[in-house]
């Protein structure tokens, strides 16, 4: 089947900042993203986990965004101002997609 | 007084609060869904604004309530620099640190004002039906202060824009604790009796396993994050809900409250926020340890509170406004 | 009936899904997790399910129950049509979109029925109780006639295989409604009084909070699709539910329903589905737009129901049922 | 017997687990979130130990305490080897299954406990409170059984270490069971009618609701890995609760215990562990198949118990220990 | 350690889909996979979350498959079949996996 | 901007192992890890899903590790000692991440 280059960029994130994350992310002109449920990890901040809590203040979340290659300088850059002085971290891998016209 | 701290002692709500914490601290898996502990939140909110406005709709509305709306305010406005003060004293905490601790502190804890009503309640002292309006009056003022202190002392601190501020005072909490308030304030004695088979008959119950549940966070996180409660830190816990009660007492009686409504102010005067200003902090105060400021308002003042504060405060509200 | 309507207004039913709209709109991050929601909603129609069985189980069944059924199903299966030539008539939207809607609106919501229920208890009519099992056997055929259109229409749909059907008829509020009123018709009084305690005693205010729940998910697409929502297609969505309500009128005094059946018969036509059938049409018309059957379902249809169909509704059976 | 049988036939709360199962064999999608399947258990939990602690209260403690937990520990820590010896009988299973399968049975179901006691205060069956201290004393033991048999005829088995065995003794249940258990011990019959309105009034309606999950789960189960059970494996299912009810019986009546705490002890060594067990094997004995021991736990003896069961057990303890 | 190549692949896909999608994958040989749960979402069709929501038409969830690569053509045909028409993404990286005799 | 090479490291493991995996990462220096849920998977033992459960016998969760490369054997290891008599499946993927030095 035909597939097309792509970078998948994964960025763990505080939950309270994921509404300002996709914000500026579609402002920089990130069309698509999943967000994806994270209830727990460790880091140098320390373990932590979301049971029984209540509030978003402890907790994190996974944002995927697959994106063309030569958009992937901006996004980035985007996500560096949001991600910055927060907890967090962001991975890029290459990988391959189908149905390219929809990116 | 005695007497009354050894009943709330061997009340059902203390003793399970004291079960999670015992759980989490023997490393029991005990432990809440996140769903299920965000659904009982939102029925306590929804249950205690709703029976404060059906309050209001029968005991008619009170000259005091602007008052008293405006005096919560301005406690949360002032508490925090007293706090403030207080850390940099017996603490060596950075000015982010101790402005972040201070806005939880002007804040208030939505589930000890629920805990005191009901420990009250049990007691036959009523209070004013629009304490719950003042609570959520008092949620976010304190966070202004907060990020005026850090703004003036360091460079931290991210700005906040309107967008922040309209999500601080729209929160979750805040709107369902008013939302439920007007409604309940509209259906009246008619509305509550229509749905006190689920906002009175259960409550009780479901205190206490929010309580639980409270606890076992309380208790982990004591376990994982114990060691940043250094003695001085642990003292302003026990202190700073004094000095915030000794306001509130002075604020309620200037206002002529009852001596149930007393006790509330006292109440949300002592109690540390733990869910809006926690939020609240990682957006504006990111570089602040939050670690430092939940284990100190749910693993300290919370159970302070609840175990001894309560009953000391209507002690002194019955003292200070006369019996009842 | 206007002092029924503003009674339906003032009732925290009806208080509680304006709550969670003006929350949504208003943009507070107030919300419930999916997993309280989707347990009111299981909650919500195991007790109507078993009220309604247990309510046949002392009242003896009616030589109506078939034709009632049947009635039920036929006009689930009629009402698609028309709603479909209004919709053609009304807007420019493509057979598929204009097919899917129509599907909504022969099926029916659940929640509207519940709430109707309760608020006829409120006001003391009383309804057959098998109309619960009614109401189930409008959800599924309104699919058949969307697709039998596509099909006929244009090249969309695909095709639902014994499978597809298999998997709608024994959807879970379907089994839920049908296995619960089974069981209550099985254990009678007996098994309500057993069990009222959860089906009886807290139902108002369950529904209350799943109206919230409503309220705020209806807010929220509105906000983000209410674009969606032109002049025409708004039209339709206040227009059908009268559509609806007129033929249930009919088919129900034909069937000699008591007041309380005509007014749900009316309620059930008028409503337009918005858990089974949304799930159906992304199965097999994926092509349709599903911003626009559910924001017209939940943001325009529902409210208008709840709020002014209801008691209009009532109105009308009264006057042609006869009072009660 | 036989119309007490008819009874537990159609009362709610089997006929929910029924329909449960019928729901899941049929293919249905009903389903209820992970999340609220878990909070309907810590509900029960909580309930049931609360009220066995309460009614310990008022009806003074009974010497027979402690020899009871000792005969359920005894009991919890003996029938695995019972259990072992038929499945290596009736089956072909590897010893590390059958091992894993006895660990089941020599440990207790919880919820099989609270629809008897339910179903026997329907009849005005009373038992000891102190039953529920006794369940949670049985839930362990079993498990050390079963791995000394592996450790003995295998090498499997992971050697579990002291810090497993602290992860077992203080798992959730347990913890909150006996935590319960003591809350309302200390504060009796005040306490309990404090929380009346959540842990006695919606209770038996809860359980419908949770054994119609169960029923879900043992559906999708049966249908899944149904295969795996063979007739060896289902008369091993059949035969051991008779078994474990038998040890029971003599054990109660030797212990002097009334007719409904001989009948509960029968019930607790009949019904084999389907949360706390299957975990610790997962950790313990990874080989053992989980789709076998479940499966045959809460397929086959669950409903068993539930249906035939709890009836035979009461009419052999009232036989054996006199009429109430 | 000894690790093997691999693909993996993952498709973002409508929830009412979920059953179809892992019923075709394994139809075309696909020995396992793994569902998460996915919580909100942008793309094309606009920003939706799953919060309050009670039906499954507006969720998503995310399947990952990690096979051999010679399966990969065949995996991508079965997928693209259900994708095809409906709501969705598809990417692949490559990978290492251990315990290669398990796939 | 500038990103650093690392490797991705996801774990599909049994819920029950969670802890003791997370434990044994951590005693193996490493130092940070993400966990997200899983609802449902299939594999050689079958297919499974958590709807509706109550005990962590029957769930798994994915643990995704990001870390410099020189660290993967330690990992692995680690890893494989836990996995190993477990049900569950690894993967490694070629990643780029930010802020490096935070690994
Ligand atoms: N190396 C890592 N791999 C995967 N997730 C990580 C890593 N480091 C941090 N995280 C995630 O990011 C959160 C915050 O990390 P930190 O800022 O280091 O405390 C952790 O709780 C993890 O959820
Ligand atoms: N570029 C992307 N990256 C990650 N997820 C995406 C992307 N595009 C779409 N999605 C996901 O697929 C869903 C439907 O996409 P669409 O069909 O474009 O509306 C979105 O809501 C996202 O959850
Ligand atoms: N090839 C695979 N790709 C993704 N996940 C897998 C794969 N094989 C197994 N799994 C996951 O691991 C679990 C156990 O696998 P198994 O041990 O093969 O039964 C499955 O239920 C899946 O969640
Ligand atoms: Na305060
Ligand atoms: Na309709
Ligand atoms: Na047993």
């Amino acid at each position: 089947m035909e597939t097309h280059p792509a970078k998948r960029v994964e960025i763990i994130i505080e939950a309270v900042m994921e509404r300002r994350l996709t914000q500026t992310l579609s402002d920089a002109g990130v069309t698509g993203y999943t967000v994806l449920p994270v209830t727990g990890g460790s880091g140098r901040s320390g373990y932590w986990n979301r049971e029984g809590q209540i509030g978003r203040a402890s907790g994190m979340v996974a944002v995927i965004c697959l994106i063309r290659p030569e958009k992937l300088d901006a996004l980035l850059e985007a996500a560096f101002a949001v991600v910055d002085r927060h907890i967090g971290v962001v991975n890029i891998t290459d990988a391959q997609i189908l149905r390219a016209e929809r990116f | 007084m005695i007497s009354t701290a050894a009943e709330t002692l061997l009340s059902p709500i203390v003793l399970s609060f004291v079960l999670g914490v015992a759980a989490a601290l023997a490393r029991s898996d005990l432990s809440f869904p996140e769903a299920i502990a965000k659904g009982l939140s939102l029925y306590l909110l929804f249950a205690i604004g709703f029976k404060g406005g059906a309050s209001i709709a029968s005991h008619g509305i009170d000259g005091r309530l602007l008052a008293t709306l405006l005096a919560g305010a301005l406690l949360s406005l002032t508490l925090p620099f007293v706090a403030f003060a207080l850390l940099r004293l017996l603490t060596k905490l950075t000015v982010v640190d101790a402005a972040s601790i201070a806005a939880h502190y002007g804040s208030i804890s939505i589930v000890t004002f629920v805990a005191a009503t009901t420990l009250l309640a049990g007691q036959n002292v009523e209070a004013e039906g629009y304490m719950v309006a003042v609570a959520a009056a008092m949620e976010a003022p304190a966070i202004l202060s907060a990020l005026w202190i850090v703004a003036r002392r360091s460079r931290g601190g991210e700005g906040m824009g309107a967008d922040v501020w309209r999500e601080i005072l729209l929160n979750g909490s805040i709107v369902l604790l008013l939302g439920s308030f007007v409604i309940g304030w509209l259906t009246g004695e008619r509305g509550l009796q229509e749905i006190a088979g689920l906002v009175v008959v259960p409550f009780k119950g479901i205190l206490c396993l929010f309580l639980l549940d409270m606890g076992i966070v309380a208790g982990r996180g004591l376990r994982a994050n114990g060691s940043v409660l250094t003695p001085g830190v642990i003292l302003f816990g026990l202190g700073m809900p004094l000095v915030g009660a000794t306001a509130g007492l002075a604020a309620g009686t200037v206002l002529g409250l009852s001596t149930g409504g007393v006790t509330l102010m006292m109440v949300l005067s002592a109690s540390a926020s733990y869910i809006a200003v926690p939020a609240a902090m990682r957006v504006a105060l990111p570089e602040a340890n939050p670690a430092l400021s939940l284990g100190l308002a749910l693993g300290i003042t919370f159970p302070f509170n609840l175990i001894l504060g309560i009953p000391l405060y209507l002690a002194a509200a019955t003292l200070v406004a006369g019996g009842q």
